[in-house]
């Protein structure tokens, strides 16, 4: 290891980080633009052009509101748990390939922080690791809607973890390693097309898998219809009931960063990460494809949002349990069997 | 540097293990194993261990003390009342067992040999990858591996059978 | 730490440490810039307006529990499953380890069998279902 | 380079750790984190000799003993809570009858 090599890493993480923190400030402005659109409305366009700098104004707004510690609250526990969810969500990024290698500043430069053996099952680890935050502010706020939403929350995110686990398992056994950048690269230019236009993307391959995923991936990150533990109109706000000023947006932000993480993941998985055509000539575009893939995903999820209602409790905890983690395993033994004769 | 590191996750990690001595409530000493479970995964990098870095990361913290947390929390167990202990010897012989245990320990840690570990050549396969860990589980340890599977059926059905209440069917 | 692939683990380090401090950053900046003037209402935990009933720390229903067990024992099984379907296809292509195919597909069927079992045990103890 | 020592060393250190708690603790809960912690001191030689000698076995006997270690939290998590449901304590020493 040199200072140089040091040096790059800081640099990267320094600003996808940057990158991070705005994309999640728009997020919550898209989002509420994508409502309007849907629902008919105009959602928020009076702060600055279009309502661009409604962001700004939001934060600025997060920064100066009072800071509550409920009387009865364990005071370290309840300061805790926003950091205990901030900091896992933040921490997956640095081995997801943004794009393939472009030359600056006259050196090589590859578009990701890192790459190693074990890198999906750091992005599990980190991910499972994230519960706590939401355990722990729902207990500590002593609050009854708080602790049931934190209760109902951290049920649901442990046992969609398990199908979105074993879906993985199905790319795994196409692509052979746990490293991102060895996946995206298999689903690559340079492995050929199947009947010479179908690029070899794992959806074509996993198309089982792929769907157990996306359904596993928006209740892991409590979205609509999914989205029990926040259930307004039975649990006020879920397990943050009793969060206000910037906690509340960490709480907030957390969740934004969990959407891009698992966007991210299922492009890297089953759409060929940051393939398509002409990168070999314009390395520059493989970026553009990687954050392009990743918008479509996260508009898909909005717009699942403002469509669908609410499923019952009971109906979410069969789905996880009797519908998806017994596809996986089935979808797991098909594909083991297929590849087994077929090689 | 690299014994730098080491020697501060070390002491991250003998500080968690003692705070969960000292802690009274539960949870407290439960969150403080969280530290050492990850202080210990820092090592198994070091070691070049990675998978088994991973896995100790996604089975204890994510896992195994989530279940801990999950336990005390839905308990809610009243604060310790105040009881007659039976054994309160015990608490007394801690100490010089510890320290018993501690000198065996650097007893034979002094006489051990320091060897470098091994190099490992560019393309090779290195020990501790999850392809190392993946062919040895299917080859040497096919029988281990099988019978950890009976185990956790066994767990899973010997918990289900302890704590469903008598009552419902 | 000499060898080339351990040395990309410690991005991690670096992306920790950088979390931590924005972490800490944005609770100290909630508890010191906006203003803070409790009163003895504003502190009571919130119920909706109406005055708080009891304690929140009571003891919660078993299904929690049960849940959190059945995902500690899947979980270790997925776990399993992971290093065996990073190995299983390059098993399949490479001539040295041929004469081990079917025990690396029948091994791993094995292991599955034994985790459907015990989930259709669950099935049928009524397990799975929330509503009873 | 960290001398094969300093590793066995410092995992004697979190086992005598656990080991006390075991002895000084009498909540039921504690002593069973106390057994997780010996078993990763454990873990930390295995890992350590399989490291230093090149042989991943020692990392094949870590795995074993994290799933020996989960199915071992989840029954005993299950009779710490029957326990509790007949005796209302999580002390040790009431659950000293061999049965719930």
């Amino acid at each position: 290891m040199t200072t140089d090599q040091l040096l790059e890493w800081t640099i990267k993480i320094g600003v996808i980080f940057f990158i991070l923190l705005t994309t999640v400030a728009y997020l919550s402005y898209v989002e509420r633009r994508v409502a309007g659109w849907i629902q008919l409305r105009v959602g928020p366009n009076r702060v600055g052009p279009f309502g661009l700098l409604q962001p700004l104004a939001d934060g600025l707004k997060f920064i100066f509101k009072e800071d509550i510690i409920p009387r009865e609250a364990s005071k370290w526990l309840y300061l805790i748990a926003p950091a205990a969810a901030i900091i896992p969500a933040l921490m997956s990024f640095i081995v997801i390939p943004f794009g393939s290698s472009v030359t600056l500043f006259g050196r090589e430069i590859t578009l990701h922080v890192t790459r190693f053996d074990v890198a999906l099952l750091y992005i599990l680890g980190v991910g499972s690791v994230g519960v706590y935050g939401v355990m722990l502010a729902g207990w500590s706020s002593n609050n009854k809607y708080s602790l049931l939403g934190g209760l109902r929350s951290s049920a649901q995110m442990i046992s969609y973890e398990l199908s979105l686990g074993a879906s993985i398992v199905g790319v795994l056994l196409v692509a052979g390693s746990l490293d991102l950048v060895t996946i995206v690269e298999a689903q690559g230019a340079t492995s050929g097309y199947w009947l010479g236009f179908i690029p070899k993307w794992n959806i074509f391959l996993q198309p089982i898998g792929f769907i157990i995923f996306f359904l596993s991936a928006m209740a892991e990150t409590n979205r609509v219809p999914f989205d029990l533990p926040e259930a307004e109109a039975e649990l006020v706000a879920g397990y943050f009931t009793e969060y206000s000023s910037m906690k509340f947006a960490m709480f907030f932000m957390s969740e934004y960063f969990h959407l891009i993480t698992v966007t991210s993941m299922a492009t890297t998985l089953y759409f060929g990460g940051w393939n398509g055509p002409f990168i070999a000539e314009y390395p520059f575009l493989s970026l553009v494809y990687f954050v392009l893939k990743v918008f479509i995903f996260i508009f898909i999820f909005m717009w699942i949002r403002f469509t669908m209602p609410r499923f019952r409790y009971d109906q979410l905890m069969a789905l996880g349990w009797k519908v998806l983690l017994p596809a996986s395993i089935l979808n797991l033994i098909v594909t083991a069997t297929v590849i087994l004769f077929v090689n | 540097m690299e014994k730098a590191l080491f020697i501060i996750i070390a002491v991250i990690a003998v500080a968690a293990a003692l705070n969960v001595l000292i802690q009274r409530n539960p949870l407290y000493s439960a969150l403080s194993l969280i530290g050492t479970m990850a202080a210990l995964s820092v090592l198994y990098v070091m070691l070049r261990a990675q998978f088994i870095a991973a896995v100790q990361i996604v089975v204890y913290a994510g896992a195994i003390l989530v279940l801990f947390i999950f336990v005390i929390m839905l308990l809610n167990a009243p604060k310790q009342q105040l009881q007659i202990d039976k054994q309160k010897g015990l608490r007394y012989l801690a100490i010089p067992l510890a320290g018993l245990l501690l000198a065996e320990a650097f007893y034979v840690v002094w006489r051990v040999q320091d060897i470098a570990m091994p190099v490992v050549k560019e393309g090779e396969e290195a020990v501790g990858t999850t392809w190392s860990v993946g062919v040895a589980l299917f080859t040497h340890y096919l029988l281990p591996f099988q019978v950890a599977g009976v185990l956790l059926l066994m767990a899973l059905i010997g918990a289900v059978v302890l704590a469903r209440r008598e009552g419902d069917k | 730490m000499d060898q080339p692939g351990i040395t990309n683990y410690i991005p991690i380090l670096i992306i920790f440490a950088l979390a931590v401090v924005f972490a800490t950053a944005m609770i100290a900046m909630s508890r010191f810039m906006g203003r803070n003037r409790p009163t003895r209402e504003k502190l009571a935990p919130y119920e909706c307006g109406v005055e708080p009933v009891g304690t929140a720390r009571e003891r919660q229903s078993v299904k929690f529990y049960l849940v959190a067990i059945l995902f500690l024992l899947f979980d270790v099984e997925v776990v399993f499953l992971l290093p065996w379907a990073v190995v299983f296809r390059k098993v399949l292509t490479s001539p040295e380890y041929q004469h081990l195919k079917f025990v690396f597909y029948g091994g791993m069927m094995v292991f599955l069998f034994l985790l459907v079992v015990g989930l259709i045990y669950e099935w049928r103890k009524g397990i799975l279902d929330w509503n009873r | 380079m960290v001398p094969l020592s300093w590793y066995l060393g410092l995992s004697a250190l979190l086992f005598t750790i656990g080991a006390m708690g075991v002895f000084i603790k009498r909540n039921t809960i504690t002593i069973f984190l106390c057994i997780e912690l010996m078993l990763n001191g454990v873990n930390l030689t295995l890992v350590a000799l399989s490291g230093f000698f090149g042989d991943v076995s020692g990392q094949l006997f870590v795995f074993m003993v994290i799933a020996v270690a989960a199915a071992e939290a989840a029954v005993g998590l299950a009779i710490i809570i029957s326990i509790f449901r007949n005796r209302e304590s999580l002390n040790v020493d009431d659950a000293d009858t061999l049965k719930l």
